[in-house]
């Protein structure tokens, strides 16, 4: 079954439910290590564009994420607003031209949401940032984005959850947590929790 | 929790609309959007470079204070210590532009860095040159050979000032920002805190030090410094703040500098002072030379008590461009003799 | 106590020393007296009248930082919170004396009042002319009627600078006294507190005001004040504050004045802003227009946290005068448009 | 039996080991509505004056009492401390030319101390301030300066406490008292509990 614009429409609003419910747990990780706002921020990101979003009247899909991303960053200025903003942005750019998408284009919008997130942020794996997850989905999907939404959604969250638990072990490179250098090994990264996050969620979507 | 101000929300946009009120001569805004902060005489001179900067709010008077002649042209407003949006620099860029391209001079902050260079992407679509310098002189925040990972902080305002003055004399861009980058290059700051500050949207202190502690190196964020001790005689903290300023670049025996003594909000200048007569002890014991002080608010964490030394290295270029005019809402300059 | 300093009992000369060496070209003493502070050009201009202060120390930039050209020619140092000797005056009044004569403008308080008129005898006996203008602004600390046992406060700072820009234009003693005292009759103050102050050798708060509370009134030592309330909200504060100053001179529609918005010390730049957007507010509902915005630190008590608003209403002569360019180390002003 | 230059010297070390002995007695006093710094500059105007005046040369106690009077001025620059200091100036400029003092000349001396703070401060009696004592205790001496010093100093110090107790009934009109208004009625004005204790003193001087 292929995805039209309605579809994104209400994804939008799902991802932005998940958010605020995870908002208490976000608001925990970042005040470890950072400023507290992460839960925050990613409520406002996702309730802000998502709620904007409904009124659209694009058809394209492409240039309707990229819209979402634009909405993002100027709803949430913050790091993780800003890449999660330049993630829906490529991935806005890479389904451009397409007016519903088939299960395999999830490939073109995962690898969109690492390489906006990469090419803002110049993380490199293994330092403890977003990027830490987004890299093994798409990954993963580059392999084999086989099977219905569903299917694919159930793979991708086994891998997300992995590539979390992963973050423990490393040290943080970037941000505000880099600057308690060893002490942030043990702890999970907030920025990959919410890639976490969204994956889980879409997961969850395509499981109702 | 004691804020003079209205609701936490507000903090930020009724400042603005103080700014604005009180300085409307001065200062205004693009955009329709109080955050997009540009001098009143915007655009500027034509083929003049642009200089902008921008961040957190509650740095007062960083930022905001020195967008006036000679200085910044614009500043784009964040939340309290919360990055402003791409769109928002995208849009002070276009205005303070006269053709010359701008300069983004801005504190190495992961959310400010991101959303310069998301600006910088847009402006690149209206074929607007955009260089950036990110100031990271903090030299407790990061270790010798890792330097662009440390911290932006008061020497800001030197980074503004020159490059400022380097746009007022009509440089071209690449130009401006080799002085700010040479600026930055030369500089290197120290500082510590004594109490921490409230962000008016959480109410609550972000960390705490107890009544007979201090700590050196602290963020002005309240960022983890390198240590936490119990209150030391004003010498001695001088002595524990100055010496690895001296190392890090280092300074020696002959060169100029220029000095900024910071105050992060609550400590009063008589205390600036106090430190300053042992600064000027070491400085001559190791015979470096003082071309001007700067001393009181540059760069705060609103109500927090600490303060910050920087110095500035000096050649004759350096000190013309720091000697020159400048005419802001905060810091005001004659011509230097 | 989070004080920066070394001994207690040093404070106060520790300070001096650190503001002789960070402005070495701007600022010396006389007598060979850490306290006898006077601007570096002295003598200054023959025929012009000297300008000095002075009163006790922890309100910087109160009486130090205003020592420049077009303000102070001198100030006298006291202990904090403590008038200097007469001796002291007067050994300034010698020095800054360009055979004019010299006037005197302080606050009103016991002990500077005094030990002003101790020097004047003193320096009747050189044939040296002072005359005294004693500011007391504050509308809180006696009712109207008994104006005279008002306290000055932020104030001084326009008598300073109207009184030095007079001498800067060569007028007499009883001109400059004029300017003055037209200053001080037009200007109106009200403060606030929220924190207290320690002064260094007591080294425990003067008073204590609850987490939640603040005192509307209260004078810059802690002088009790007229009202201790919960704390309101900022528009609710000016509101308190502001509608006294005008109800006192009275100021009405058709006004012109400027404005200073002055913090205690901790109280950041941030509030006072929030606190002018309603200054702003009332001012252009009651049609009384702004001439010009000072906005900071302009005497403080040293790390209180507070604020206070005073109203200067300008005629012609008080505006030109305001407006005459002015340097010192704490205040610079270019000519006003 | 007249006083000499040496008696003088005695007299304000002995002076000043009073104040010393009140200092934590003036310190509370000024702390009610005060700036509690009255015991720290008494002890210290006394103190060093005296000190100074030690090693003076000079033959003319009126001279002598005159520069006493500097000598405290620039050490104790606090309202009382100048008034003090105005008093001695004024008492020894009435004593002037005298190389010794009678009983009677104690008349001189008294009215000097009213009348240098007099001068200098403008307050009348009834205004809760030094004053009220040195006013009463003047006119006492103006009225009777018969009997030896000891004798002298007995009536006085009878004046100067009584004097002092009156001062409880008023309403402070100077200093930073007078902030209080109506709440400085019932308690003991510092300043004149100053000249309470120099009368005082001189009385157990000249008893012992
Ligand atoms: N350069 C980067 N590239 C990718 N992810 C990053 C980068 N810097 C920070 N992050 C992610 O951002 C998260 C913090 O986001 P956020 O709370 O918005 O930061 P801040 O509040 O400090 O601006 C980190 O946990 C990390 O995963
Ligand atoms: N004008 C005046 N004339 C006489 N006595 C005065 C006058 N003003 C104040 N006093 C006296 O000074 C006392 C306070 O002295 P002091 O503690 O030195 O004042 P401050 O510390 O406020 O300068 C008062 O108790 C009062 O007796
Ligand atoms: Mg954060
Ligand atoms: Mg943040
Ligand atoms: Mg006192
Ligand atoms: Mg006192």
């Amino acid at each position: 079954m292929n995805l039209s614009i309605d579809d994104y429409k209400k994804i939008l609003l799902y991802l932005a439910g998940s958010m605020s419910e995870h908002k208490q747990e976000l608001i925990e990780l970042d005040s470890i290590m950072g400023d507290s706002d992460l839960g925050l921020t990613m409520e406002k990101a996702f309730s802000v564009s998502s709620k904007a979003m409904q009124d659209s009247t694009e058809t394209d899909i492409g240039k309707f994420l990229f819209q979402t991303g634009m909405a993002m960053s100027e709803a949430a200025p913050s790091s993780m607003g800003t890449l999660i903003a330049s993630a829906f942005m490529q991935a806005g750019k890479n389904l451009k031209g397409k007016t519903e998408t088939a299960p395999e284009d999830w490939k073109l919008f995962a690898v969109g949401l690492r390489d906006g997130i990469v090419n803002r942020g110049k993380a490199v794996p293994g330092e403890k940032t977003i990027v830490d997850v987004l890299v093994p989905v798409a990954q993963a999907l580059e392999n084999d984005s086989s099977g219905s939404h569903k299917e694919i959604f159930e793979r991708l969250e086994t891998v997300a959850a992995e590539a979390l638990e992963k973050t423990k072990t490393m040290k943080a490179q970037h941000g505000r947590a880099a600057y308690f250098g060893d002490k942030s090994i043990g702890v999970q990264d907030a920025g990959a929790t919410v890639a976490y996050i969204i994956y889980k969620s879409l997961s969850n979507y395509f499981k109702e | 929790m004691k804020k003079i101000m209205n609701k936490a929300e507000d903090y930020v946009d009724d400042m603005l609309k103080g700014i604005y009120a009180a300085h409307p001569h001065e200062v205004t805004y693009v955009n329709k959007d109080l955050r997009c902060f540009v001098a009143k005489a915007t655009p500027g001179k034509k083929g003049k470079v642009g200089i902008m900067s921008g961040g957190g709010s509650g740095h007062l008077p960083l930022f905001l204070g020195f967008v006036g002649e000679g200085i910044l042209d614009g500043a784009a407003v964040g939340g309290v210590f919360q990055s402003p949006s791409g769109k928002q620099i995208y849009e002070i860029t276009k205005a303070i532009n006269n053709g010359a391209g701008v300069l983004y001079v801005y504190g190495n902050y992961n959310g400010d860095i991101l959303n310069f260079e998301m600006s910088t992407e847009m402006a690149e679509m209206d074929d607007i040159e955009t260089l950036h310098t990110v100031v990271a002189e903090d030299v407790f925040s990061s270790p010798k050979g890792a330097e662009n990972k440390r911290r932006g902080v008061a020497g800001m305002f030197f980074a503004f000032k020159l490059a400022g003055a380097a746009a007022e004399k009509m440089m071209p861009l690449q130009e401006v920002k080799r002085i700010a980058d040479k600026t930055c290059a030369n500089m290197r700051t120290v500082g510590m805190a004594l109490t921490p500050c409230i962000v008016p949207e959480l109410g609550k202190p972000s960390f705490n030090l107890a009544e007979d502690e201090m700590e050196i190196g602290m963020g002005v964020h309240g960022e983890p410094g390198i240590s936490r001790t119990k209150m030391a005689k004003s010498d001695e903290i001088v002595d524990q703040m100055l010496n690895p300023i001296l190392e890090d670049l280092p300074y020696k025996a002959g060169d100029e500098v220029a000095v900024l003594m910071n105050s992060l909000g609550a400590t009063p200048k008589d205390e600036l002072y106090i430190m300053y007569k042992r600064v000027d002890e070491i400085l001559k014991a190791k015979k470096i030379s003082v071309y001007h002080v700067y001393i009181g608010e540059f760069a705060t964490s609103m109500e927090m008590a600490g303060s910050s030394i920087t110095l500035l290295k000096l050649d004759s270029e350096l000190k013309s461009l720091l000697a020159a005019p400048a005419n802001s809402t905060s810091f005001v300059q004659m011509q230097l003799g």
